[in-house]
């Protein structure tokens, strides 16, 4: 069903913002209270982005995203329990525990890389749009990544080349406004980055990365323009990250206004008041959705620390798929 | 197994690249390529190595690029993994370095990292190696660069039937490989005649591509051409020198090294990139692990000087390997 | 003497361009002759850019180039002998013969790197520009590549951290059309390079890169800007390359008419031209201003021809500057 | 010549590493910092090893920069050759792949290329090395890729104080340093206590990290700790261990190495990264080609997996080279 006719309603919506905010909210306790070690970077703020981006997608389509990707694995469809099992490194994660949080990949829901390089998604993404576009099967490919990684060089050649060859891809940035501990304006030349668009001549957008509502609204646009050949697209979608640069970053360069600030746009409250005023959503309903899905990600998460790491005769699978002659 | 040849024009090392991605391309869909100025309207490739391809297979399947190499090698991990079976090309591998991490970070790595639900089924087809004058930036050979690499295999064929047979075993294998032109094949290789349907060539085996008995040469790649002469020279004088053309440098073929210096007890390793830290410690390092006690004296290791590579022609011809460096190794090895 | 007050008559300019033209054209018949072989990339069209470009500079400002440099050379002042010999590879070049033409350098007259990796003087040029800064020395740093560079990693890199540090440095597009044989539309995704600048907050401008007065007059605004403290500029000059990508380029995939159009333009008949009509300059004046330059031109061919190659020695010197305790 | 300790703090390595940092911008004032995260409003960089220097020095002199690594790597080559003493940090070394152009294409060649006109006196400053889960792309050693490139020095310290003398030594070079810090050294890293001023390191002088006269084991950043662990273990048996503390890769103290290997006539060499085409190799090599004949047995080469480093904490500390791996060589080392 193409993403167009696809109607995800906006309980929907919030029911994955949900799911992802208290898988993050597990995750943090969890490390916490020190029972998981963890390289761990949250995307709690971040929800909608993901949220509306994967709304517009299909489960075909492909998505490639980064370490801070916890939010978009879990909207694009990524199950729940393979996904908490690779988080912790176990035999039954989506990679077996060989490539942890930085680096799920699962194909059946179309979440074909996530990389721990800044930029070097753009255009593994581009490939995957590349071969749509020749073999004509009509996905599109996003491609997530945040505002700092929009000063690096990746960006610039996957932009330029998309653009020459009207690739059917989306570049998305999820501009929380900082690069690690480096706010935007220190390290970016523009400020607007969906601007950045025009020096490949590009479409580029700027939305509300708290509302869901607008991302998907500009995303469904992107997909319809690649999925009609007419070229990608940059979005830009501005939000804010609320826990740091990963876990164990006390995030002192944040000024304390501008986080009081940005708590008031946190997505999650913002939705689910709209849920009850605009959306006809009855209190109840929507605390049922949230023990649910809390009960769902607490069974995940158990399930997970349940289960074995990899045995160590894992360690010299999957290098090669296939091994030459003469090899050692 | 060798296909009766057929075809009486001798084929060039350029030929036997040119023929091997047109029948990939012809065989598979799947293949595609891409790099800069590889279509017809920009020529072919600068030296014309893909010329033809973009007229036969059109625009969509052959394209020239930008000059952007992150965006070139990425483009092919994407197209890779999802099921396509792209060439790219980087013009001279120097380049690669502003594309390393396309290539060593992920290309090398997304198998593993998926846990084996993805394949990165990728050819990266460069050229390397001094030759005229290119000066230090578009000369070098980044073989041991990119060895060290789990998870890369690296091709360096030495005549136009393995450039084909190997490179036609690159676009088919499941795993990043990237595969090594030297410039001077192109101008001034030995040429073959190639049959009809010329063979594959397994990666990871090596050839015998002399058969000796007093020493061994391990070599890959142009300077292949360099021992075979060094080892003429020297038969003069009585001593039968077995070169192995590597082929693949990994991985290399062990088994077919160890079993020759096993024969002859003295062996020399040569490759135009310099010593130090260079392939040939690797295969110095194993033989001696393997065959310390049978051989002859210390495995001895031969290449161009450890140096950036000069421009001038006198430089440039002091700084490279040649076969009087491997001569003098071989008669060194045999006073052992 | 700051270039803002520097007076470069449109004679010297002229004389500028005719030394570069008169050097293409001897190395041309040496190697057509086949008396000397050489990779070659010929500046032949883009004498105005260089000599534009290094009439608003100092001697003691920088340069960064490419291989196609040797317009650059010249105009920022490297000497003519010892950059003939460096072409030739003879012991008396500029770098005794070590780096060629592709990497000529050349500190006395301020031309500090010439690089054969497309889009990598930027970032270095950034670095002479960031020491200047710091050190307080007044120096602008000019940094010359093509239009194909313009879509490579380094460029967006380098734009934007100058930006971002506002520092005293030049960005010049030597917009000829084509990348080897691509033209400017096949790989790059934006009409007008300059427009690229605002993507980093910057000054863009496009000039025509056949007037050596427009140039110089884009130039000089760039140079006051960077000693002011304001920043870096892009400058796009627009302009082209009759003779090919490198010596041995047939050039076909270049239209007739194109060319034609071209030729319409060459900056040398032009500024002659304006020298006469405008300028006041006589027939005879410039006849022997040719004259002259040829004369030097051919003196310097002769004398590199006749100077030896350097010593085998030379092949190992100069690797390291210092040579550590136990090193090999 | 040990200078006096007259403090008693004990200091880190990151200790080491910032006040090297800092009395090099004390006294010469050409010493310039830049990298991500450097300055104090981001913190001094996300393991505080810059802490406090732009407040001290000024964010004219330590800036934090962009996401940009050829960039960063390019401004120091161009503020080296213009007269700066340029400190780049690169967070992580696997980022040097997107600058590995700036590197090795430039700043180990300018000079050369230049005929001597220009050095390029930069050091880049990089974490490496596998621990705590941080995965395939985070945790890689780049030794033997950049080993091989002619014109670079590459340094990775074991110690406080060497990171400190080593490090002093890298700014006051004339020439291109790439200066690895073991991640495990930033946690848990042995103490020391520094002299008020603490000497420098000379560039290429090995350390007899441990003198024995059984078996030499060559080493070099956070192995040599394993490797000490290892003598340790196997004094129990008898076993003297004499343990070489490379200090610097590139070039190495090959003179040191041959000494004690001609004494001891076993060697191990043991590193972090994998052993094919590794350091190990070029190693190996020298001392086979130097001592053959001496050798009580072939060196033995031990490292980590050959693999992409894993996530999961069982897979990772399987896949790494430890005091047991080292141990088991050196036992079959005895045995030759
Ligand atoms: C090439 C590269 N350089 C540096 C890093 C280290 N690093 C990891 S995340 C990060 C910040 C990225 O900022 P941004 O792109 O805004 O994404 P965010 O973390 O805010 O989601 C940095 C510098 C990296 N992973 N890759
Ligand atoms: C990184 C890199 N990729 C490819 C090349 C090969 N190459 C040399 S010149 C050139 C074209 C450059 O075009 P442009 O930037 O427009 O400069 P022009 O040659 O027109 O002056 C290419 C692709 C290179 N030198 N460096
Ligand atoms: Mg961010
Ligand atoms: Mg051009």
């Amino acid at each position: 069903m193409p993403a167009s006719t696809k109607i995800i309603s906006a309980v929907d919506l919030y029911r994955t913002m949900y799911t992802i905010k208290e898988c993050d909210d597990q995750f943090w306790t969890l490390m916490q209270s020190g029972q998981v070690v963890l390289n761990y970077y949250s995307p709690r703020g971040q929800e909608a982005v993901a949220t509306g981006i994967c709304a517009a997608l299909d489960s075909t389509d492909y998505l490639v995203t980064t370490y801070r990707g916890l939010h978009d694995h879990l909207a694009k469809g990524v199950p729940l329990s393979d996904l908490w099992a690779e988080f912790l490194g176990r035999a039954t994660g989506t990679c077996k525990g060989k490539g942890g949080p930085m680096h799920i990949t699962h194909p059946d829901s179309g979440l074909m890389v996530t990389t721990g390089v800044v930029g070097s998604g753009l255009p593994i993404a581009n490939g995957f749009a590349l071969w749509s576009q020749i073999n004509g099967d009509g996905r599109v490919t996003a491609c997530s990544f945040g505002d700092g990684a929009s000063n690096i060089g990746a960006f610039h050649e996957a932009l330029n080349l998309a653009s020459v060859w009207k690739l059917p891809v989306i570049f998305v940035c999820h501009n929380n406004l900082y690069a690690e501990h480096t706010a935007l304006a220190a390290g970016t030349g523009v400020t607007r980055i969906a601007d950045r668009a025009a020096s490949y001549g590009m479409v580029g957008v700027q939305v509300d990365g708290n509302d869901p509502l607008a991302v998907r609204d500009a995303a469904a646009e992107a997909v319809a323009r690649a999925r009609a050949g007419e070229g990608p697209t940059l979005i830009e979608a501005v939000t804010f990250r609320f826990r740091g640069h990963q876990f164990g970053d006390p995030g002192e360069y944040i000024d304390k206004a501008e986080m009081a600030a940005a708590r008031e746009r946190d997505p999650l409250p913002r939705l689910r008041a709209r849920l009850l005023d605009e959306f006809g959503a009855s209190p109840d309903e929507l605390t049922a959705l949230e023990d649910e899905v809390r009960a769902a990600v607490t069974q995940a998460a158990k399930d997970a620390l349940a289960t074995p790491e990899p045995s160590v005769e894992e360690l010299f699978t999957d290098v090669f798929a296939t091994t030459a002659g003469g090899a050692a | 197994m060798t296909t009766t040849a057929t075809r009486t024009t001798r084929a060039s090392f350029r030929d036997g690249v040119n023929r091997a991605l047109d029948d990939a391309m012809a065989s598979d869909r799947r293949v595609i390529v891409f790099g800069e100025d590889v279509a017809d309207r920009e020529g072919g490739g600068v030296l014309t190595v893909t010329k033809g391809l973009s007229e036969k297979y059109g625009t969509s399947r052959v394209r020239s690029t930008p000059i952007s190499e992150q965006a070139i090698v990425g483009a092919a991990v994407g197209a890779a993994i999802a099921g396509a079976r792209p060439v790219a090309e980087i013009m001279l591998n120097n380049f690669l370095r502003v594309a390393a991490d396309q290539l060593a970070n992920h290309a090398a790595k997304l198998r593993y990292m998926s846990g084996g639900q993805t394949t990165v089924p990728l050819t990266v087809r460069t050229i390397c190696g001094a030759a005229g004058g290119f000066g230090a930036q578009h000369s070098d050979i980044l073989d041991s660069e990119f060895a060290h690499v789990a998870g890369l295999k690296i091709v360096a064929p030495a005549t136009p039937s393995d450039a084909y047979g190997l490179l036609r075993s690159c676009i088919e294998d499941e795993d990043p490989c990237l595969f090594l032109e030297h410039l001077k094949l192109y101008f001034g290789g030995p040429k073959e005649v190639l049959a009809d349907v010329p063979e594959r060539i397994p990666l990871g085996s090596a050839r015998i591509a002399r058969a000796g008995t007093d020493v061994t040469v391990v070599t890959y790649s142009q300077t292949v051409h360099d021992a075979l002469a060094a080892a003429k020279a020297v038969a003069a004088d009585g001593i039968d020198v077995e070169v192995i053309d590597l082929r693949t440098i990994a991985p290399w073929d062990e088994q077919t090294v160890l079993e020759s210096a096993a024969r002859t007890r003295r062996i020399v390793v040569a490759h135009e990139s310099a010593v130090p830290f260079g392939i040939g410690g690797e295969i110095s390092s194993r033989i001696h692990e393997e065959l310390f006690s049978q051989l002859a004296g210390p495995v001895l290791r031969v290449g161009s000087a450890h140096t950036p590579v000069p421009f001038a022609a006198a430089l440039e011809s002091a700084y490279l390997i040649n076969a009087s460096t491997i001569e003098t190794a071989i008669r060194k090895a045999t006073k052992a």
